[in-house]
């Protein structure tokens, strides 16, 4: 099960997800994200503090979506992550690129 | 292994989540496993799981996935089996590392160093029939004075 | 019951709980299923396990219970298989009736009586090779004008 | 997993019991309280709150428990019944006997 609800502050969406990230509820994530750049919301933050488990294809939509943004001058950036997600970001080398923002 | 329990899941990607409450469950027998090492071993189910639904993609969905999990003092066991077409690991990750330069041009790829990094053992048997992950888990000693 | 989930444990009583918590984890794979319904399914086939594990007792440890779950768009039907010596299930309970005068003579034979009343069709196959216990729980129509 | 913490309150034993009653657990419920009645605390007390799950072999225990008990001329009674826990003690009967108390 994936959650998502949106906020708009300034230039950027903050989405809070919430549930389980992987082959299952990934595409939701990736196609909500295409979707935002689509209508030029370019700058995105996931708040993941209520995400219980991300694998790696969760990582690969996270990715995705860090080079979506990217590309069209925006970015993506994730907030609230425990410290089993930040392990995991660290053993992928993740961390390097999808930094914490302070909002 | 011939102890333990087995789970049988078509190959699709809804059933994700029941594996890992299975593999927590079955880990929760035994006290003594710590929530991390728990972690550990979900997502690496869960990896090597994945991969084995992707394997079914051209099998009729009559084919199933099967999960062995096995407790003994020292460790959990888990077999994830897919009867995909098989794949050679030893090609895939020639150097297992994940944060090469320009790592990030493509979005796969870290489920079997992921694996490797959070099992403590792991085998991977691949055949034209189908491929056999088996992941292992150390449970700590059940004696406090470690 | 071709498609779903299938589920082998050893006859032992620290496995309910994985039992319950595969079914809730399959139930859930169907929204619709409410509540007050997983509830009723997961006491419901606690208590055929409990019976199947029950039946076991003077068997080897490497004979299982299978535990087999099907959702099709209107219900959730488990089947749970046991190699016990079997027995017959109309003789077991003449009235089903949980409250006549001196039921609390003795502490037993809930199980059998709560199952009739948690699941909408319940069948028990029983003979000299072991048992199977059918439940079957309706899910709701998923449209919203119920 | 079964939880049980004891409190002395006049000639009652309250039981805050937690988790799952069932044939992997019931067991030591019942040790309990047959240790109880053993020691003379024949008044018993269990509150159901923190009760996830109890099955036919659970409640097989409270009808033991309540045998033990009036049968050394005291009572065992339960609170915190959830609306499912209820549910099943009128299934079985047993709301009869088993009523709550205010405590
Ligand atoms: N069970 C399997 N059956 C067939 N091929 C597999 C299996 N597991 C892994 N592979 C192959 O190994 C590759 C690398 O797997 P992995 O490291 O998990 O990354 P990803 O699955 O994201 O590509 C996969 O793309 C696939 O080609
Ligand atoms: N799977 C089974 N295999 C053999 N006997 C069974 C099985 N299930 C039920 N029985 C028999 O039916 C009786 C009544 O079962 P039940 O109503 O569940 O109450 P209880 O298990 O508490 O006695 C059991 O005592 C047992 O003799």
């Amino acid at each position: 099960m994936l959650g998502i609800t949106e906020q708009f502050r300034d230039k950027w969406v903050l989405l809070q997800i919430s549930g389980e990230i992987d082959m299952a509820t990934g595409p939701e994530l990736r196609q909500r994200i295409v979707q935002y750049v689509q209508e030029g919301h370019l700058h995105i933050i996931l708040d993941l503090a209520k995400v219980d488990f991300i694998d790696s294809t969760g990582l690969g939509v996270l990715i995705g979506g860090l080079k979506r943004t990217r590309s069209h001058g925006g970015d993506l950036q994730c907030i609230g992550l425990s410290e089993s997600l930040k392990e995991m970001f660290k053993l992928t080398g993740l961390d390097a690129v999808l930094t914490e923002k302070d909002v | 292994m011939n102890s333990g329990i087995t789970l049988e899941i078509p190959a699709k990607a809804e059933y994700l989540s029941l594996v890992r409450a299975v593999v927590v469950s079955a880990a929760a027998l035994d006290p003594a496993f710590e929530n991390q090492r728990l972690e550990d071993l979900r997502l690496a189910v869960s990896e090597a799981t994945t991969n084995a639904i992707r394997s079914h993609a051209n099998l009729g969905s009559e084919e199933r996935i099967t999960i062995r999990c096995g407790l003994t003092s020292d460790r959990i066991e888990v077999e994830v089996q897919d009867r995909g077409p098989g794949f050679n690991p030893e090609k895939i990750t020639p150097s297992g590392s994940l944060d090469e330069p320009g790592r990030l041009n493509y979005e796969g790829g870290f489920g079997i160093p992921l694996m490797r990094v959070l099992a403590d053992e792991i085998k991977i048997n691949s055949a034209d029939e189908g491929t056999t992950v088996q992941l292992v888990v150390y449970t700590p000693p059940s004696n406090d004075n470690s």
